[in-house]
């Protein structure tokens, strides 16, 4: 019975298969422990990572980044600073952040000869000097433009793209939050801007579905008419349907060209692209949120497989089924009963190789506590490692490993020599279904 | 009752059906009113009350004035005679000069060069723009690796030969464009670099070729938006039309021509392919195959000259060549294209005659020159669609072949523990691992090797270490000993036989699925060889019909097992075979059933849709069982005289057999010799009879099956469901894909386009505007309909199949729109109007008219609702059997189509249903007794039962035969003459159809075309009398189009309409025209239908026509092709539709009264 | 004649090299426009870079985390927030920088009825309760050092790494300014730190030069005593010498144990590693700035040639000599005289071939201004761009390609099929130099 089939009979375990999750995460070094990080976490926002979010976030990034710069000869990557004071001119928008050295502050809340009034002035003079966090990719995309249509003999469409943290406004929670978001600024004639639009979300929906354990859980949706953000004068949303719920991983937005005029102060002749048409280009924003896109693919690759076995126990098997290029653990290396110096070395000398061959390996063999094989796949099937290796006794006569995959949970036997070309090619070849 | 109001324009016959309006009738009919004989009112009205439609309330429509153009002739037949002449007479001059020519020599040596070429009768060559002369024979070779470039052409006029070379044959580059321009299409009207008529003025010019549309497309000048003057004649049309083979005659055919005991095989293969009964069908009479042949040059060069045979060898070279070789073999290849031209002009010359004697009217030759220059206008959105349908398709693709993948690498736990053998479905799937293999060291290498890659000892780990710290510097610098461990266990490799092994550890039927990992980029890793059409992917999904796990044999295919089974229960110590695990089966239906006693699953009406109606496979099985229905009432006569009616008994051999039945599963079975201990096997039903074995539960027949929950999957529900939607969403864009993308575009440069669009204020610079030339065959078929197989096919878009917008990628210029509508029920009015002219001569006296004409989906009256009523099914359904019958569909095919659409429907019941239904339309056949029978039954004094047309029942006869044949010593008597059928409301429809199908020879009523030689009663005696009947109307609803398209070119010059023919799907015209003219068009083309019609009305001798069929019941003037003008085309490859994607706006469906409103009834500008 | 030799002639050209050397990385889209924006960058801060700059960070962020986490088994990723309302407690230095939301403190600010010190009260708490931002990476270590223990079974040693931007302190230029930190934090035995320390200044002084186009540029040096930052008992420092003097890349601190105890409340038993010894593990960080790496290796790259040509003109050649490893733009596609349609739907094949492979193309060809081979060869050498493609005519007949090289100038001729693989194993390939 598949997860899908459990969680559309009944929203009580769609609560409870969210937990699971969770736990799975925090359990699993994808998310540090603490409960205030995992409701981070759960909120779609940026969190402290454990080793393995860490490296699914690095390969989620990478991945975007190569599908989005490397899809057109056009979309040139960009990287603007995170605060600026120069930034709250163009977009003083209520509730924004400003980076205040607090130290300032104090010296001057302890300015006894100020009067109230004068007290009052200083401070917004202050806040005013201060520097404004940046709170989406979009504005700095659009400051860069004029440099950037350079780039391209001044010929559009081009984009600029872009991946950095962003604080999302607390919304009253008291406490804004970080979220690593992920930009593609398109600029285009006005014409076409619709077409592009559909063409990127194709594009985006796509790459999602890519990884995608089951890729019918992601999908697209126009954003109806009431809920368009202005300037917006058409959106596309893509979702990713949780256990709990539909919910955005990014919004792509057919933004006009008020946006790009006001941060150029109406300039219309430095914008104008060469050619024909005088006309100021158009902008469609692509807007990802990574984190909640790590979510969605931990979620969508969570297997939940209750099985009967022969004494008629219910057993249950998680796996976290990640596709090979994200999973962030692709081998876990591991010692066979009655550890040696010489398995251990061996083992270390395989890491090596696996690491200089950019395959990550999990250290297994350091871990010198007694754990059952079993165990131990367990373990590893909850951290979504593609492959479990173990050194054996034999291995030292013979060179041959024993290798169990995730997918299949079926030991084959291997050589020593051929193991690393082998993970290799599986990756990357991963890509091909 | 009539409702509505009366006035002086308005006319009603005497059955109260509204005619044309007083002042359309004066001006086409000229004042001829119609005369009514009182017995014929009499006999109509006595007909329609029998079938509850007289007196019935009708509505008036209001009455349309309207000034139509001055018309020539004395009546509307010579009106149309004068414009076909005056259209076709410069062709036709050409025609005729080419037919009597004698062709000059055919030059020794061909030039190599880039262009045309002109060879005078010495042999000197010139090179030239083009060929100038009024008639050519043409014909066009293109190597096809190098996409559709055309790569040579030969032409030949009655005084010059002509070569055409292009310019990728002649220069050797890397690599082209993979876009062509009008540069690389070959000229035959204007000079290089060109695109205008020289001295401002197309000449009228002939092009005969072989296939000829297949060459058009590759002339330069027929992508110009404006059409030129040129027109086509194709040897294959007219040969279709002289001699054609229906489809079922061609594969006979074929198989006679492969040699007489060769042949006969090959005829006993398709019919047990059209799962005919034992008898089979006797093919008394062979004639035809000598008069005829199949379609392609070689064999209608055999049929109308003869001599030695054409070599076509030398094609391959085109076919499979690369253009190297084609430079290679030059001046062979240039000589093979000549030979062609020749053989093609040798046909030409013998059909041309034949042509015009068999298809006497100017109408139909001015109609086919005019159907062969269809024209698809199309634009940068044509490539989009592509690219965005290719797209989703493979993202579908992706998609299921995940799934799959996944359910099979699930499936794999269930080797541990041997978990397997209790699973219900994959119990039977070959489990086994290898052993891994190691090559025997011999014992002292062993010791060397030992020493090398082995460690001395084996030295344990401390209990606990502290930080080491790091490695020194010199450790750091030198080689690192793990490392160098690594390095020397790999050594061990040498003992590993050569040829690794493929997944040993992995269960047989997993390592099928996995590709063996190798080099190549395409290398995938895990279960990727898995597909839909495997057979353990319906055991993975772990499939269930009613409960019941589905089980394969290689017998009879696909079915299911049901547990409770119990005298094969036998301990089976002798069996090493995977063993049932009936429990585990009885435990996954018990489940099922604490499921189902929940919620009971619902029948559903599984609905149709117009696929049925366009869906040509359907048709052509229509055809095959034709034969099959007259030869089985044959048969079944002479099998009474026999005196032994064999029952078919194969259907309940296995229940005469089975010893052992299950008392609570009714189903296909069981059957017995499948052995499964504790198990009994069901077979899945099949839609051709359940004795058929069912390959794959996915097929489209069982899609209904999957929607209702009889057919479900036990586990991993979701991927399984998935898997067939997304099954069902790619099987349009699988099937046309190909067809689709391989459609020769080509885009106009700005100067090439006319300057009402090139300056449109719409006209965008980086837009491309262009055309596709569908490659049509103006009569393909027998009946001399169009053939073509991406256009003229092309269902409606469809929400659930990616690619169905197809038809409405063909989008207009700016500054251009197109005008073109259906012509309303063709084929029913045409039926209709020859069974009304054969009755009573007058419009709506026949039931089967009168519905036509007059009757209301709202009021039940209409022909569909009717059927529905009778039979009981839906609207939907009985339009299937209503055009059925008329393409002369016997009751075996409505039958088997009854079962398709309700599985639960027993074969006695749907042909009492069948039955029930044919006896009310098409009626009963009786049998008029022939001489010799009126004399036997004289002779013998046989009573005999006659009806009121005189003949005899069926039933009565074989009374009488059997009488005659006790009585007398002779086998076999002829007593049969003349059939009829009687009482339905399509009776006397029917019986006009037969007999034109019967007469000696066979022609069109309207236009006067003969039936193809190869249909001739002299030829095939009484054979293929279902293509026969189907022809009479098919063939009709051609002379209705041709008259159209005469019509309207005439209107279109008339009062200078700027507008092309674009393309004619049937019973559908669309016209390309300025915007500006658009509603002048539009009224064109309606007064077209109404000219049309009442050409059709005077050829059957009633001068008058019904109002209700006048006029089309809405002309669309649209941007782009589609079957409605507000259908927004949304697919899986187009979510947001057409109106959002291609600014593709909604277009105006406009009737007659609309049209006069906007134009106010003038076509004048 | 080489950058070293000028430089170390004549100061006035090192200032004079120094301001080639940025506007160079103006010019070549290495840094984008604007006098505030160079002179972050030439402080050696984070500022906002053009697609060049953007991809050389990357490419050097992704050397050095493959370097350090790849070195040993026990090093893991990590990714911690960059902003926290729990920090301060833990680390309460002055001049903190606080995320303010501007308008809530306007609000109060606006509230009449409060009387001044009511006022100051309330902006104090509402300071308190504004996040934090960190100022670097250590602190996100050391708090998830406890679950990071029971990565390696509570074992010692193991190291954190971490990249991200951080902020400093604006220093009273009144505007706090972001830098592109690397940060790994190894956790050791007492015993052991100090022979860790100088472990990880030889690898990472070995990293740096590995890139270096003169390697001896790059050095350590031992920090004085007198320079010690508290806690640190040692430290060393990895130096770059520009043009204008050394400066400090990379910092090395032996940090004992006691932040990790503070940060920890002195809850000694969590901290305790398994085994025999029970003290505390001690901290040694090693952290980079990468901002001023990149402007290092940029430093270090340009070469500068004077050279006459044949009419005696003295022509000057500057080339920007990256390391092909970490070089953003590994080939320039361009078309020839006579560009036509089919010349440039080559020209796209192939940079999309070139961008699957992962080698990042410059679409030169989409470029259609004529400028002569010559001044396409200046630009492309000042961007660093290791090979240029140029599609001619004679491409479409026979499929050959001229290949020019950056670093020999000489032009040889390719096949069009061959060209990818060529790329690949040149760029593999300079890593084993």
């Amino acid at each position: 019975q598949s997860t899908r089939r459990c969680c559309s009979s009944s929203s009580i375990e769609d609560v409870d298969q969210a937990g699971t999750l969770l736990q799975l995460c925090v359990d699993r070094h994808y998310v540090s422990p603490g409960q205030p990080n995992v409701e981070l976490f759960q909120r779609g926002m940026c969190c402290s990572y454990g080793p393995l979010g860490t490296e699914l976030r690095r390969n989620l990034l990478d991945q975007w980044w190569h599908s989005v710069t490397g899809s057109r000869a056009q979309v040139f990557g960009l990287n603007t600073l995170s605060s600026s004071s120069s930034r709250d001119r163009a977009a003083d928008g209520g509730g924004q952040l400003r980076m205040v050295e607090s130290e300032h502050l104090k010296q001057l809340l302890d300015r006894q000869e100020l009067s109230k009034e004068q007290l009052i002035q200083e401070v917004r003079m202050l806040l005013q000097r201060s520097p404004s966090v940046r709170t989406n990719l979009l504005q700095g995309a659009l400051e860069q433009f004029v440099p950037s249509m350079e780039l391209v003999n001044r010929k559009l469409p081009f984009g600029l793209a872009e991946t950095g943290l962003c604080l999302q406004p607390s919304r009253g929670s008291g406490c804004p939050a970080e979220v690593t978001q992920t930009s593609l600024v398109w600029f285009c004639s006005p014409r076409t801007s619709s077409q592009w639009l559909d063409h990127w979300t194709r594009q985006r929906l796509r790459w999602w579905r890519k990884f995608a354990r089951s890729p019918s859980d992601f999908s697209s949706s126009e954003v109806p008419e009431e809920e368009l953000e202005e300037p917006a004068s058409r959106g596309v949303r893509i979702i990713y349907h949780f256990p709990w719920g539909p919910e955005s991983l990014e919004t792509l937005w057919s933004r006009g060209n008020s946006e790009l005029l006001h941060t150029h102060q109406g300039v219309r002749s430095k914008l104008q692209p060469r050619g024909g048409q005088k006309s100021i280009p158009h902008v469609v924003s692509v807007t990802g949120n990574m984190d909640r896109g790590m979510m969605a693919f931990l979620s969508n690759s969570l297997q939940q497989l209750k099985r009967e076995d022969s004494k008629q126990r219910l057993q249950q098997r998680r796996v976290l089924k990640l596709h090979p290029v994200l999973a962030p653990v692709k081998v876990a290396l591991d010692i066979g009963r009655g550890a040696t110096v010489e398995m251990r070395r061996v083992c270390e000398g395989l890491l090596q190789e696996f690491l200089e061959a950019n395959i990550l390996a999990w250290p297994g063999y350091l871990d010198t506590a007694q754990t059952s094989m079993e165990q131990l796949n367990t373990k590893y099937d909850e951290m979504g490692v593609l492959f479990t290796v173990v050194i054996g006794e034999n291995t030292l006569e013979s060179g041959l490993l024993q290798v169990r995959s995730r997918d299949t949970t079926i030991k084959e036997t291997m050589h020593i020599s051929e193991i690393r070309n082998f993970l290799s090619r599986y990756i990357s070849a991963a890509d091909n279904i | 009752s009539l409702q509505g109001e009366t006035s002086p324009e308005t006319r009603l016959n005497p059955l109260n059906i509204q005619m044309l309006s007083k002042n359309l009738h004066e001006q086409i009919f000229r004042g001829l009113e119609p005369e009514y004989r009182e017995d014929a009112v009499e006999r109509s009205i006595e007909h329609l009350q029998k079938h509850q439609l007289w007196g019935k309330e009708t509505s008036l429509l209001p009455d349309v004035t309207l000034k139509l153009p001055q018309m020539y002739g004395k009546n509307i037949d010579e009106h149309f005679r004068k414009l076909a002449e005056k259209q076709s007479f410069p062709y036709l001059e050409a025609a005729i000069k080419l037919h009597q020519a004698e062709l000059p020599p055919m030059p020794q040596e061909w030039s190599y060069e880039v262009g045309w070429t002109r060879y005078g009768p010495n042999g000197e060559s010139q090179k030239v723009d083009f060929p100038e002369e009024s008639a050519l024979v043409f014909d066009v070779e293109v190597c096809m690796a190098e996409g559709h470039c055309p790569t040579l052409a030969v032409a030949v006029s009655p005084t010059n030969w002509y070569s055409w070379c292009s310019k990728r044959l002649i220069e050797e580059r890397y690599s082209w464009s993979n876009q062509l321009s009008l540069a690389d299409l070959i000229p035959l009207e204007t000079p290089f670099n060109s695109a205008r008529a020289p001295k401002g003025q197309w000449k009228k010019r002939l092009i005969v070729g072989h296939n000829v549309s297949f060459d058009r497309s590759h002339i330069k000048e027929q992508y110009l938006l404006k059409g030129t003057k040129v027109r086509f004649m194709d040897t294959m049309s007219l040969h279709m039309a002289i001699s054609g083979l229906t489809g079922f005659q061609r594969t006979l055919w074929m198989a006679n021509k492969m040699g007489k005991k060769r042949g006969l095989q090959e005829v006993k293969e398709h019919i047990k392919k059209a799962a005919w009964k034992k008898e089979g069908p006797k093919i008394g009479s062979w004639d035809w195959v000598n008069i005829s042949s199949i379609n392609n040059l070689a064999d209608v060069h055999a049929l109308y000259v003869g001599g030695p045979p054409l070599q076509k060898e030398a094609r391959e070279t085109f076919v499979k060549g690369t253009m190297m070789d084609v430079r290679n073999n030059f001046q062979e290849l240039m000589q093979y294209c000549a030979l062609d031209v020749e053989a093609t002009h040798q046909v030409f010359t013998e059909q041309l005659p034949l042509f015009m004697e068999r298809c006497p009217h100017p109408v139909t030759f001015a109609g086919m020159l005019e159907m062969g220059v269809s024209y698809l206008p199309v634009n940068q959105n044509w490539g989009r669609y592509l690219e965005d349908s290719q797209d989703v398709y493979e993202e579908l693709q992706r998609e299921m072949k995940k799934s799959l993948m996944t359910l099979a690498d699930d499936a794999c736990q269930l080797l541990q523990d041997d978990r397997y053998k209790e699973d219900p479905w994959l119990w039977d799937l070959e489990w086994d691992v290898q052993e891994f293999k190691q090559k025997k060291v011999a014992a002292s290498k062993k010791k060397n090797s030992k020493k090398a890659a082995e460690p001395q000892a084996a030295t344990p780990l401390p209990e606990w270490e502290d930080d080491p710290g790091p490695p020194s510097e010199e450790e750091m610098a030198g080689p690192c000993p793990s490392r160098l461990a690594v390095e020397n266990l790999k050594e061990t490799v040498n003992r590993l036989p050569k040829r690794r092994q493929h997944l040993p550890g992995h269960p047989g039927w997993y390592r099928k699925l996995c590709e063996k990992m190798s080099a190549e980029d395409s290398w995938s890793p895990g279960a990727s060889l898995i597909s839909l059409q495997m057979r353990l992917t319906p055991k993975l999904m772990g499939l269930t019909w009613d409960g019941f796990p589905l089980h394969y044999t290689e017998k009879h295919g696909w079915g299911y097992l049901v547990p409770g089974r119990r005298d094969n229960l036998n301990p089976q110590e002798e069996n090493d075979g995977p063993v049932c695990p009936h429990r585990a089966i009885e435990s996954v239906y018990r489940e099922y059933c604490e499921q189902n006693s929940k919620e009971k699953p619902e029948y559903l009406d599984s609905s149709p849709s117009d696929e049925w109606l366009t869906d040509s496979t359907v048709w052509a099985k229509v055809e095959e069982l034709g034969s099959l229905e007259s030869l089985t009432e044959e048969s079944s006569i002479s099998m009474i005289r026999n005196g032994a009616q064999k029952k078919n008994k194969s259907q309940d051999q296995h229940h005469v057999q089975a010893k052992s039945q299950c008392d609570y599963h009714h189903g296909n079975g069981p059957y017995n010799d499948v052995d499964i201990p504790g198990c009994w096997f069901f077979k899945l039903p099949h839609k051709d009879g359940n004795h058929n074995n069912v390959g794959s539960p996915f097929s489209k027949d069982f899609l209904a099956k999957m929607e209702d929950g009889t057919l479900r999957a036990g586990r991993g529900g979701t991927n399984a469901t998935r898997a067939l939607e997304i099954n069902k969403m790619m099987s349009f864009w699988r099937n046309a894909h190909k067809r689709i993308s391989s459609q020769m575009v080509l885009f106009l440069k700005k100067g090439e386009l006319p300057h009402a669009v090139s300056r449109h204020k719409e006209f965008d610079e980086e837009g491309q505007y262009g055309a596709i030339l569908p490659q049509v065959i103006t009569a393909g078929t027998v009946t001399r309909r169009a053939v073509e197989p991406t256009w003229l096919t092309a269902s409606n878009a469809r929400r659930d199949r990616v690619g169905s917008e197809l038809k409405a990628m063909v989008q207009v210029p700016p500054g251009y729109h197109l005008v073109g509508a259906d012509v309303d029920s063709q084929e029913l009015w045409i039926a209709a109007v020859l069974g009304e002219a054969h009755f009573a001569g007058m419009h709506g006296c026949t039931a089967f008219g009168w519905m036509t004409l007059q009757g209301k989906k709202s009021q039940g009256t209409d022909l569909h609702s009717r059927t529905a009523d009778a039979v009981g099914i839906s609207r939907e359904h009985a339009k299937v059997f209503n055009y059925g019958r008329i393409y002369g569909a016997g009751q075996p095919f409505a039958e088997r189509l009854l079962m398709q659409f309700n599985h639960r429907l027993d074969q006695t019941e749907a042909a009492s249903k069948a039955r029930q239904m044919y006896a009310l339309t098409k009626g009963i056949r009786s049998y008029l007794l022939s001489e010799e029978g009126e004399w036997l039954v004289d002779e013998l004094d046989i009573e005999v039962q006659r009806e009121e047309s005189g003949g005899v029942s069926l039933q009565e006869l074989r009374r009488i035969s059997k009488l005659a044949s006790k009585c007398s010593q002779r086998k076999r008597w002829d007593i049969v003459g003349k059939r009829l059928w009687g009482g339905g409301t399509e009776s006397d429809m029917f019986n006009k159809l037969e007999s034109i199908a019967h007469s000696a020879k066979p022609a069109t009523p309207v236009l006067g075309c003969r039936i193809s030689r190869a249909l001739e009663p002299t030829a095939v005696s009484n054979e293929f009398i279902t293509s026969r009947v189907n022809w009479v109307v098919q063939s009709s609803a051609v002379d209705y189009l041709h008259l159209m398209l005469v019509a309207m070119k005439w209107l279109f010059e008339e009062h200078n309409i700027d507008g092309r023919f674009c393309i004619s799907i049937h019973d559908e015209v669309r016209y390309l025209v300025r915007s500006e003219d658009r509603y002048r068009a539009a009224l064109a083309l309606q007064i077209t239908n109404l000219l049309t019609r009442s050409v059709f009305a005077h050829a059957l001798g009633m001068q008058d026509l019904p109002q209700s069929v006048a006029f089309f019941s809405a002309v669309d003037i649209d941007q782009c092709l589609r079957k409605e003008v507000t259908m927004d085309c949304v697919t899986p490859s187009n979510p947001t539709g057409v109106e959002r994607k291609y600014g593709l706006a909604p277009g105006e469906a406009l009737d007659i009264y609309q049209i006069i409103d906007i134009t106010k009834g003038s076509l004048h500008k």
